[in-house]
């Protein structure tokens, strides 16, 4: 597999072009793009030790139910994800299945900065979000195995988890596609004046789609309290961000909407939840809009049949260093708020629950044939 | 009961269901202010204000998008697209969300929208401003799809695609936006969706028309009768999905001979779809080959003589129907 | 005769024309550096480099417009979409300007574009991956819709599209990528549009089937002959639009039954179409109703024994022959 | 018709909501947008007179021929419109007709700063461009007729004009949908390494539609010689640009790629040219796009069938005052490169053409029935 390094990106130059392609690239990345924020895991760590004292005096200001709460979430989307990647590979689940491992702290950091009855839209990637919105584990897994106890009755599978009792409005399959749907939430939240707010999370690739575009226009011209997370793993599938879109910076563009914005590290689960906090305070204020960028890293493939050869083990293993978990623990324990046997009590917990959660999904039964007629109309 | 034009039932089932249910809102492009591109909305803005009446960017993906969220989380929007043309360019909306929203979700989100506009064809726009959609909103389970042709129908249909739980694709004609029609009086007159409407009896010949090509038909039928005594009956399934059926094969049952007039273009159309029903249920019934009236299979050409051509026409409904009669 | 994967002879169709025509250029997502998510145009890229073979954004509707826009100034694009799905988003820009372009022009604007990708269901990837859109596309006057179900049409098929002056949409099937069979040799293979090819010779009962319909109608026709010595004739469109009805038509004067299978839903579905045309052409021959399969009315479900019972199968291909047959 | 200062831009609060509406917009346009760039006829005075020194230096520097020819196709757009608008009256025009007078500074400008191999495209308000690129006025005349001889012969009306031999276009219904299709234009251009540029029209209110976004960032991406024309007229029909997006300045979301952007004053025609020519630099040079906000102002309805109540007869005639035949005439004598007399004979000259092209629209035939059945397949 090539470097990204010859990708087109770097245009259609056709001067020394032979007539039937000339075998490699036309041209090369002359210029390379100028990173707006941090374009490495050095400079990542520089400025989270630079910050670091703040973390601290927000972990001790953090009731520590909540902290402990945020970790145990963590962690079981890390072990639940893990036994997916287990069980498909067995042929269990079906289909694509996309995984969140490596991204947990934004799904904890933002999630768990709502109120419960907040909404919460995303995409195909979606196991971790589901969870944490307070859909069983058992039921998302027992969807995955397409199975009747699923939380959708085995009709939707990994990209379609839904929760209208926690709020929780999917597991979109378009990328892009629930851009305008979270909006609307936010919309209907604004009209009943029910003080909720909606976020709405999606991949950086998406934002290159038209619907971010329209959607954003429109919450910032309205004013809809409507938070948007861009949870930028730096890849859409095989392809680098900046070999799909012409500046680095995401939060940027909340500028071309005027609208408030912000650039977060998301491997820090504390950082997550304070940007989530402010942009959650802007909206309930008067309904304003907040675009957040969060830059992450995503460690496995873009889903469980992708090879993932577009990048380096030590590509990966560079962002591993900084693993949102680890980080978060060792932050933990350096304020004194976890000691290592509460951190192995989560483990054992996680992984009592996990266990479960599949040998539900195995026990469960599969939808019963009628099932495929119903649902179609209301 | 009151005689009103196709425009005033529509804004007048507008008004009635934004006062009966405060969750109703109406968003478009121009709907607010300028009263609506073609005046469906007329009054509505200076009556329910800024919340109930929305002007919306021209953005059609984002509004019907905004729209399935609006309706997930309990609303229930009225979409407008200014032509369904436009609609195009959001039937990812539609068609991936709102249609799908409620299997999706395994029954717990429904989707009460109603996604509403001129369809077809209007005076001379040409090729990008003249489509007729229902055949590709029609192929998409979870979607209704409403077509009337009268003022009492596009009220009563309205106000019903309003109250149901389901997306509906209601579809307007600009060109009888003006016709006239007795309306029933009363907040409570709907039309249930789903039942076809016999807009003429007759025993010979049955036409099954939407739309436009229902006036069209029914002064075809009235030439046909004069002219060759021959008496035809008008269908108007108002609702194209769910289809009423057992409606049209009744008629075939008696006439034995269907001419369909439709304004979309045929390949795929809806008078496809009711030929196949109708040979499904009424195969030993058909006396001739079922005969179809569609736009021709071209983009519509912007000149006036190439655009009649194009368009179905009561000519051509007669001929149609004295061809399946073998007159 | 080679013997190849439908995946590697529409590779071996891209690489020939990439070779034959410096305009020819293919734009899509992952499909230079990835090989192509389905690895359709696998090597392609390492040969014929960045300007050949370009990885789009996610903006199905931007690189479908601006494929349209190149091909009026002269190139020759092959759009891929990841699959089918994702060019609803796509479908102003193939319907309001890659299929209309010529027409609103005059005649001075080609459009020498095609549009492929994998269309319809793959295994358990749920409603809003599942979707199969020909009738969707078909109904369109300025596109050519077509469906291989072989190697050999897979190849022949593409090259013709390539180098056809028209918009095309392209459609193949996922599941169907992995399957075998002979290509003729040669860079001159190609198989003109428009053109249905019987797949099997029969007397008693004409099936046709398209794309991943067509292996399934082979083996129910197998087994139809065993169980009941009725022979099926099956016949494989190849080109939906423009619909080679003449070659379905001298078959039905054969064998008097039609059954045909296809993996959309059904409702103005090309299965639709064919009866229509097939009732207009040969009324007289048929001796039973046509029997249509089609995707059940419902978005795709995700667990396998829902989505198994939704998708047409052998089974009910056999028990729609033995219908029309009354066996 | 309500003040456009009510407008449900404000947003959709619901605080004093009533069971079925007041009967009075429920928000109130509390906070004035503020305007990036000249907000009003007077400060765009003050700019204009600002500059006014090096406009004419401008002005003395170009071939008086070429200056000649923009005072020419201005008066010709101006002149033919009208003429479209009297006989659009009679019904000799059918469907929509989208005036472009006020805003001819603007193709004027823009169109003539490039080579006649250089592209372009633009939108249903086509008339004017038509012509500047060099349809003859009688072929858009009969086209509007809807005749044989007309440069689509007959079959695309008003909003279709297209000619390959001038590299015209068209001519698109679409709002935004011509942006993909320029940008492929200019893709081709730097694909075939031709040095041609493309120029893509557009209104301001077509930069709501995905479709914008979607195609800068591919035309920044992969260094496009395209020039985004925004005609910014400050109404989408009825919509004034402060009711449908939530930032004022155009030229600002060209940031939002990474992409040059200038604010021009569409009343000045050779500010027009001069920042094409600097956008044709770049275009020519590596390839490199333009976003261009061209702020301008339409004085006639939407399309023939719009009364225009949205905005008040003060308002038309404060930019009236501005218009930019007359700014350009007045500069020209100033300038020294122009008589009065000169002016009177373009005025004769145009007067004819005009009579000629709507006489040979009214004679010509209208198109062969066959006609119907051609071109829908090449
Ligand atoms: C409209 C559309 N186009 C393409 C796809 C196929 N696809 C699924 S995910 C994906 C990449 C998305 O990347 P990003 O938005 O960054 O999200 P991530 O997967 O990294 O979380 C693609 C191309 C799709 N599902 N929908
Ligand atoms: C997709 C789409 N939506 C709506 C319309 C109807 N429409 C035609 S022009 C127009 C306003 C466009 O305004 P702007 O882009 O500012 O251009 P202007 O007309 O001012 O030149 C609208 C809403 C359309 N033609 N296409
Ligand atoms: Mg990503
Ligand atoms: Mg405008």
């Amino acid at each position: 597999m090539a470097k990204a390094a010859t990708g087109p990106r770097a245009g259609i130059k056709t001067d020394t072009a032979t007539k039937n392609g000339s075998g490699k690239p036309l041209d090369s990345l002359t210029e390379k793009r100028q990173s707006a924020d941090f374009p490495d895991v050095d400079k990542a760590i520089a400025e989270y030790n630079a910050r670091k004292d703040s973390q601290l005096a927000a972990i001790k200001k953090t009731d520590k139910e909540l902290l402990r709460k945020m970790l145990y979430e963590m962690v079981l989307s890390r072990r639940f994800e893990e036994k997916c990647a287990e069980v498909y590979r067995m042929g269990k689940i079906g289909g694509f299945c996309h995984l969140y491992i490596g991204q947990e702290a934004i799904g904890v950091g933002a999630m768990l900065a709502l109120e419960p009855t907040d909404m919460v839209v995303t995409s195909y990637r979606d196991h971790a979000q589901a969870m944490i919105k307070g859909i069983s584990p058992g039921s998302v897994m027992a969807e995955l195995y397409g199975k009747a106890t699923g939380c959708v009755g085995g009709k939707g599978g990994s990209m379609h988890m839904f929760s209208k009792e926690h709020e929780f409005y999917g597991g979109h399959g378009i990328v892009g596609g629930q851009i305008p749907v979270g909006t609307g939430m936010a919309y209907a939240a604004k009209y009943k004046n029910t003080g909720q707010v909606a976020l709405c999370f999606f991949g950086e690739a998406a934002v290159n789609q038209g619907s971010f575009h329209e959607s954003l226009n429109m919450a910032q011209l309205w004013k809809l309290p409507c938070i948007y997370i861009c949870e930028n793993n730096q890849y859409g599938m095989g392809t680098s961000q900046e070999r799909a879109m012409s500046i680095r910076s995401i939060a940027k563009k909340g500028e071309a909407y005027g609208m408030a914005n912000e650039f977060v590290d998301g491997m820090d689960v504390m950082a997550v939840r304070e940007a989530t906090l402010r942009a959650v305070e802007r909206a309930r204020k008067d309904g304003s809009p907040t675009l957040l960028e969060v830059r992450a890293y995503r460690y496995m493939g873009h889903s469980m049949s992708d090879p993932g050869n577009y990048r380096t083990r030590d590509e990966i293993a560079k962002y591993q260093e900084r693993d949102p978990i680890v980080l978060f623990k060792d932050s933990l324990q350096e304020a004194g708020v976890l000691a290592e046997k509460d951190y192995e009590a989560i483990e054992a917990e996680v992984k009592d629950v996990v266990e479960k959660a599949a040998q539900f999904a195995e026990e469960s039964p599969l939808p019963d044939t009628s099932e495929l007629l119903t649902h179609v109309y209301a | 009961m009151a005689i009103l034009t196709i425009r005033d039932a529509l804004n007048q089932a507008l008004r009635e269901e934004l006062i009966r249910d405060e969750n109703v809102f109406i968003m478009g492009e121009e709907v607010a202010e300028y009263d609506g591109a073609y005046k469906v909305t007329r009054g509505l803005w200076k009556e329910f204000g800024d919340k109930r009446v929305v002007d919306s960017p021209i953005t059609e993906l984002g509004f019907a998008g905004l729209g399935v969220g609006a309706a997930m989380a309990g609303l229930r929007p009225v979409i407008e697209f200014m032509t369904w043309n436009f609609s195009i360019l959001a039937s990812d909306q539609i068609i991936n969300n709102a249609a799908k929203m409620l299997y999706m979700s395994g029954g717990q989100f429904k989707v009460p929208i109603v996604f509403r506009g001129p369809n077809g064809s209007a005076y001379q726009v040409s090729s990008q401003h003249s489509q007729a959609l229902e055949a590709f909103y029609g192929n998409f389970p979870g979607l209704k799809v409403l077509m009337p042709s009268t003022a009492a129908d596009a009220k009563g249909l309205l106000k019903s695609a309003i109250r149901d739980d389901n997306p509906v694709v209601f579809m307007e004609q600009e060109r009888m936006y003006g016709l006239k029609g007795e309306v029933p009086e009363g907040d409570d007159f709907t039309i249930p969706l789903g039942v076809a409407d016999v807009k003429r009896e007759g025993k010979d010949c049955t036409i099954v028309a939407r739309s436009m090509t229902v006036p069209l038909a029914l002064q075809a039928a009235e030439r046909i009768q004069e002219e060759f005594d021959v008496s035809c009956e008008v269908i108007d399934p108002r609702t194209i999905k769910p289809l009423d059926i057992d409606t049209i094969v009744d008629s075939i049952k008696k006439t034995n001979r269907l001419v369909i007039a439709e304004e979309s273009h045929e390949f795929a159309s809806v008078g496809a779809e009711i030929t196949y029903q109708v040979m499904d249920h009424a195969f030993d019934y058909l006396d001739a080959p079922i005969k179809r009236i569609s736009t021709a299979e071209t983009p519509m050409p912007y000149a006036k003589n190439l655009e009649e051509l194009a368009l179905p026409s009561v000519d051509k409904i007669v001929a149609a129907v004295r061809q399946v009669s073998y007159l």
